[in-house]
């Protein structure tokens, strides 16, 4: 019994923390612009198809993955700021459903693109040989490559929160979330905050695609399987909150995993439990508005 | 910027499009009654075969994206989950037909269970709203559509196949021709119905809930009160065009219940304009049409549909009946000012 | 309401395009047969689609070169997509018969089919399914198919289940702890409970850890592989996974069932349903896998299949045909001979001509069942690994072919 | 006249589709101190967003320290040197208040000189370490000032700063704006209800009446002319149309 619950607690944190990855930059791109932004889903498969495309399926050393990774966050980066630009920054002032839609177009148009220049054929990323296999630890068996995107999923949380708390930058960007117009009535560049948030939001997403692509088949498909959940994790940690979106990844993971090993017939419906549970107890989530607390 | 919104919920409340003010005003049902009725006979000759099907179908639809707007362009409430109400329509449909009700009866079954579902919903999300509420209504759809994999009865991927049209007063639906007639009827006095409704008090009373939750209630609007029962509306109305479509298309099956459905019907109200009578119709009948052509004449589809409604979006944001009133203003005054 | 003309304009041009784009596909001469293909043209299963028409339009190539059918006549294919929902594979099947081509084929999801074969039997077209192999869609079981004027070529889901159950209770009468991860469907329960059925009718003791069934559209199986690599119990030697799953379900759990070296803590892994284009998607790494499917390159050793074969790698750049594949060949091969029969593409005829209609086909003769109108395609048990170093990734170690049953 | 900070011709400005002023004329020279006066809603606050380019939209000129800015963004308004308190504040509030300072100093691109600010705001000092949604409103109101002033303004426009404040705190604001001009070498624009505090503390003031320049003229004068008070402020009232702030 002991044995199954420390399996469920290791595989649920496995399970959370590549969703934690995806979700981290919906989550800064929500709390700074209040997008909610079905396209990220599109900016994770190009993340994951340039990777592939870099490396040519095979990954040779470590040096090459960061390449890969850099290039694929970079490029992805890129487009989310031509997004914002193009698309974005004409709708923030409109409502919350034009903004949604104008994202679900833009996933339609990039999926449309992919299969256009990727085509159809499923294709596969090699595990770096150094990251492949598992080991026993109190035994229960633990894939390294989870280890490896649990590292790198708390790297992200501690970087981002940082980033956010303790730099001038992370300061402008709190500024600008909470009030656009006095931040620029201050002199703050509020477009450029919010291009630079776009963009990092992205390439966060494009770095996803690259770090879990190893797992995934990398096909067209691939788009809207994180949509869901990273909603899901946006909302559930309390809008715009990166440690309430870290919380509620390793919840929905804990969640999935716990349902998995003790109640099968759950295990699909365990994230709609979760979600519909905490915005009906409580609407605001977990760490609700910690981001940018509104006055209202 | 409040006084705009004013404007346009009177507008909104009084049926007047803010183009239009005309000397004389045609009655608002017989104008959607001149509309169906045009409709209805032109159709059989205009359209044959998969065409007539087609057009059945995006009829359908101009009732499912016209129960929609009644959250999204009058009451202000963004819902992803339409689609699960729609489909509750069509399985009450799909499990009825074992039995042979008459067509109509099983509309109203349907219409029955989706207000049902639609009201056991949003007495219970009530407290929250927004984008929280739109999330809530997503994770509703979904759980929904998952059921249908684990209930048997409702048949899995399969779904519920070979649900008879039966026959009204006597008369087979069988034929498309005579199914036409039938979906002309159905939806052209919900049509008229939805009119009525719009330019009712409760219309009003929905219109100044979305423009002002605050200033609502101060007026003695009950606004949770208003959101329920427009749900319950919306899924009433959504139920009879899942109902609808079932006995069309003779199955019932789980793809109408995944959340890219409800986004599908929004993005109709949205082509067409979400603040205008007509503009979820004809966002309806363009989406259908434009998905059937594209579908077959390009290798990507998503590529066009996701740009041309990006453009729209961008550039339209009333949608393309927000033309007509840009069209109007450009001829009628060419002075602009300076912004 | 005066300027109503500007959507109307648009609404008009928009159906005028659609039909003009759609017309195109009419029968023109008397020299060609067209048949319509509804298959997968976008989206997740694109590539399938592709698949089936690419393996028809190899049969009707090669129909064709050989002088065509009835009499010198050609046969042609035109091609609708089958979306992704029953709707607009009916939609794409009534366009079909509006526009008079009346001899339809393709189709991959049973799900599609169950929408498209009512409303088939109520046109005047006849419907030759690819790889709808669900059994209440044949007359698998009955021994007369529900539908008069639909035929199937695949083999049916539960006798490839079946067939792969018989041959690993031969191969492997030690592995008896079975873990099973299927897609959380009808079709992923029922292959896995005729897989076990199957076992144990053979004698084997099934013993079942764990069952897991996701949604067709998940792709992450962290928490499912986990629990399974967790609940392992027994010798290697007698632990065995059973994947109820196709396409990215199959190669997503491979790769994180991998990342926990789970296939080398089991005696075997066994997949009911096409799996040859997963282990080619793995870059050399696909484990050892059992497979049953309609179809593998390496299992026949006629000529007509190493012209199959040979055909296909010209239109496909050297890639081996799979199970789709062949499933659209068969298609091809199957209304050539039935029109070979008939003497004529008229449907009704076509549709008399293809009850029983037999003819050669790269697995021997094939027999199209009078009442049952499914094919006497027989299972083919492949035995697969990744191998780097061969052109597409996968080295095929041994095939068995389990004849067709009639059941 | 010395030489001119700002000088605003014929400003007229809309929202929406209403317009709010017609025709605004005002002129303030360096280190000039001047009232806006004017009843709820006569257009004071319309003045400030249409001088700093936010939400309505404008026409006519506005020349700062000789430099046409009324086609300017905000941002680059702020730039050049207008800074804005508004009557809300909008402190932000998961900022600490130095933090709100070190922002407002940045995007001046001015070295934050914290003591500076708390020569001229005293209980600035206590406050420093605070967070902005822990602050009382007067206490709002002095970091709201203070955070004008971080980034070295050539003009303040201050709104209703006297706003929902007890007498006491009236009193330590009117030191802290006496002091300013010369301490920072700015010229205000106050608007405010109150008049008195307005009189005080300026040379001049202008009367606005329903979006137009009603009255111009010297405070002493405005003072002693009760009619005119009377005229152009009668129904003056404390709730203002807070409302429009919040979009």
């Amino acid at each position: 019994m002991f044995g199954q619950i420390f399996a469920a607690l290791v595989s649920g944190i496995a399970t959370g923390m590549p969703l934690f990855i995806v979700a981290s930059g919906l989550t800064l791109i929500y709390g700074v612009m209040r997008v909610l932004n079905f396209a990220h889903g599109a900016f994770f498969m190009i993340g994951a198809f340039l990777f592939y495309n870099v490396l040519g399926g095979v990954t040779g050393s470590i040096s090459l993955l960061i390449v890969g990774l850099l290039i694929a966050a970079l490029s992805v980066g890129a487009i989310g700021a031509v997004s914002e630009v193009a698309v974005f920054r004409r709708l923030y002032a409109r409502d919350h459903t034009t903004t949604l839609l104008a994202s679900y177009a833009l996933l339609l148009t990039l999926d449309g693109l992919v299969q256009q220049i990727w085509g159809v054929s499923p294709r596969s990323q090699t595990q770096l040989p150094a990251f492949a296999g598992s080991f026993q630890i109190l035994g229960v068996r633990v894939a390294t490559y989870d280890v490896v995107l649990i590292g790198v999923g708390a790297v992200l949380a501690i970087g981002l929160t940082l980033l956010l708390q303790r730099t001038s930058f992370g300061q402008t960007t709190r500024a600008v979330a909470h009030d656009q117009t006095m931040a620029r009535a201050l002199g703050l560049h509020a477009r450029g905050v919010q291009l630079a948030v776009f963009a990092l939001g992205a390439a966060l997403a494009g770095l996803a695609g690259g770090l879990i692509s190893p797992l995934l088949s990398i096909d067209p498909s691939l788009a809207p399987t994180f949509v869901v959940q990273s909603f899901a994790i946006v909302i559930v940690g309390g809008l715009g909150s990166m440690g309430g979106a870290l919380i509620a990844a390793l919840l929905i993971g804990l969640l999935d995993s716990f349902a998995v090993t003790f109640f099968p017939g759950f295990a699909g419906f365990s994230l709609y439990i979760a979600v519909t549970l905490v915005l009906l107890l409580r609407p605001q989530g977990i760490f609700g508005a910690a981001f940018a607390s509104r006055e209202a | 910027m409040t006084t705009q919104l004013e404007q346009r919920g009177q507008n909104l409340a009084t049926g007047k499009t803010t183009s239009a003010k005309a000397r004389w005003r045609i009655p608002a049902t017989l104008e959607v009654a001149a509309v169906w009725i045009v409709v209805g006979v032109i159709g059989p000759g205009l359209f044959t075969g998969s065409t007539l099907f087609l057009a059945t179908t995006a009829l359908i639809f101009v009732l499912f994206a016209m129960s929609t707007n009644v959250l999204l362009g009058w009451t202000g409430i963004t819902s992803f989950g339409q689609a699960a109400f729609f489909g509750a329509g069509a399985y009450t449909v799909g499990l009825l037909a074992p039995i042979a009700l008459p067509p109509l009866i099983q509309l109203f079954v349907g219409a029955a269970v989706g207000a049902i579902l639609a009201m056991i919903f949003s007495l219970v999300a009530n407290r929250v709203t927004g984008v929280e509420f739109a999330m809530l209504t997503l994770v509703f759809g979904e759980s929904i559509s998952l059921l249908l994999y684990r209930i048997p009865a409702l048949g899995g991927e399969s779904g519920l196949p070979g649900i008879p049209r039966g026959a009204i007063f006597g008369t087979s639906l069988f034929s498309d021709k005579t199914f036409w007639w039938y979906a002309i009827a159905i939806t052209g006095v919900l049509a008229i119905v939805i009119r009525r409704l719009r330019g009712s008090t409760f219309g009003a009373s929905l219109t100044a809930v979305r423009d002002n939750p605050l200033r609502a209630s101060a007026l003695g609007i009950n606004v949770k009160l208003s959101r329920i029962v427009a749900f319950t509306v919306a899924g009433l109305l959504a139920g009879v065009a899942g109902a609808l479509y079932a006995q069309l298309q003779g199955i019932a099956s789980p793809d109408i219940m995944s959340w890219t459905v409800s986004g599908e019907v929004i993005i109709m109200c949205l082509i067409g304009g979400m603040h205008t009578y007509w503009g979820p119709a004809i966002g309806a009948v363009i989406f259908t049409v434009a998905n059937w052509a594209l579908s077959n004449s390009t290798s990507s589809p998503e590529l066009y549909f996701g740009l041309g409604l990006l453009v729209i979006v961008l550039v339209l944001p009333e949608g393309l009946l927000g033309l007509v009133p840009m069209i109007s203003k450009r001829m009628t005054r060419r002075q602009k000012v300076l912004s | 309401m005066k300027k109503l003309w500007i959507p109307i304009t648009g609404v008009v041009l928009l159906t005028l395009s659609g039909c003009s784009a759609g017309s195109s596909t009419g029968s023109s001469a008397d020299s060609t047969i067209t048949i319509g293909m509804i298959a997968p043209t976008q989206g997740a299963y694109a590539e399938i689609g592709k698949n089936i028409t690419d393996g028809f339009q190899v049969a009707i190539d090669e129909v064709n070169a050989n002088g065509g059918v009835a009499g010198g006549k050609q046969l042609a294919m035109a091609t609708k997509d089958e979306g992704s929902s029953p709707q607009t594979a009916t939609q794409a099947a009534r366009d079909f018969t509006s526009n008079g081509v009346n001899l339809l084929g393709g189709l991959f999801s049973s799900a599609d089919c169950a929408g498209v074969d009512p409303v088939v039997e109520q046109s005047p077209a006849i419907l030759v399914t690819a790889s709808c192999a669900s059994d209440t869609l044949t007359g698998g079981i009955s021994g007369t198919s529900p539908f008069k004027r639909t035929f199937g070529v695949a083999v049916r889901d539960q006798a490839n289940a079946q067939a792969l159950a018989e041959v690993m209770a031969q191969k492997f009468p030690n592995v008896t702890n079975y873990d099973a991860f299927g897609f959380d469907y009808s079709w992923g329960h029922e292959t896995w409970q005729t897989y076990r059925d199957g076992l144990t009718a053979a004698d084997v003791a099934v013993q079942v850890n764990s069952e897991q069934f996701v949604p067709l559209s998940a792709s992450d199986f962290h928490s499912q592989v986990a629990a399974i690599s967790g609940g392992l119990t027994g010798p290697v030697a007698s632990r065995g996974i059973f994947l109820a799953t196709f396409g990215a379900g199959t190669s997503g759990f491979l790769k994180q069932a991998q990342a926990y070296d789970l296939p080398s803590q089991v005696a075997l892994i066994a997949n009911s349903g096409e799996y040859y284009n997963v282990a080619r998607s793995l870059n050399g790494q696909a484990p050892d896998v059992w497979n049953s499917y309609d179809y593998n390159w390496a299992a026949f050793n006629t000529t007509m299949n190493t012209q199959f074969v040979t055909d296909y790698g010209k239109i496909a750049n050297g890639a081996k045909p799979v199970g789709w594949t062949y499933q659209g060949y068969l298609i091809g091969l199957s209304y050539a001979a039935a029109i070979n029969k008939a003497g004529s593409g008229d449907p009704e005829a076509v549709r008399t001509a293809l009850e029983g209609v037999s003819f050669d086909a790269p697995s021997g003769s094939l027999t199209m069942g009078a009442a049952s109108h499914q094919l006497s395609v027989p299972s083919v048990i492949s035995h697969t690994v990744g191998d780097s170093t061969s052109s597409d990734g996968v080295k095929v170690i041994e095939t068995q072919v389990v004849p067709y049953s009639g059941k | 006249m010395t030489a001119k900070t700002l000088t605003v011709s014929h400003l007229e400005a809309w929202y929406g589709t209403a317009q709010a002023l017609f025709g605004i004329d005002i002129a303030v020279a360096e280190r000039e101190v001047v009232g806006l006066l004017g009843r709820n809603g006569a257009g004071k606050s319309t003045t400030f967003k249409a001088i700093m380019g936010i939400e309505a939209r404008r026409l006519g000129t506005i020349v700062f320290q000789d430099r046409e800015i009324s086609r300017l963004r905000t941002e680059t308004i702020a730039r050049s040197g207008v800074a804005w308190v508004p009557p809300d504040r909008r402190i932000f509030p998961a900022l600490s208040v130095r933090e709100n300072l070190a922002l407002a100093a940045r995007a001046r691109r001015q070295p934050l000189d914290v003591d500076r600010l708390v020569d001229a705001v005293p209980i600035l000092e206590r406050l420093l370490p605070r967070r902005g949604y822990q602050l009382s409103g007067g206490e709002k109101q002095a970091v709201a000032i203070a955070r004008a002033l971080a980034g070295k303004p050539r003009l303040l426009l201050l709104d209703e700063p006297t706003e929902g404040l007890s007498p006491l705190v009236v009193q330590q604001l009117h030191e802290s704006i006496l002091s300013l001009p010369a301490k920072f070498d700015v010229s205000i624009i106050l608007a405010e209800q109150n008049l008195q505090f307005v009189l005080s503390l300026t040379s001049r003031v202008y009367v606005l009446d329903t979006g137009r320049m009603a009255h111009e003229g010297s405070s002493t004068e405005f003072a002693n002319s009760t009619g005119l008070q009377h005229q152009l402020l009668s129904v003056a009232s404390t709730s203002d149309s807070r409302s429009h702030a919040d979009h």
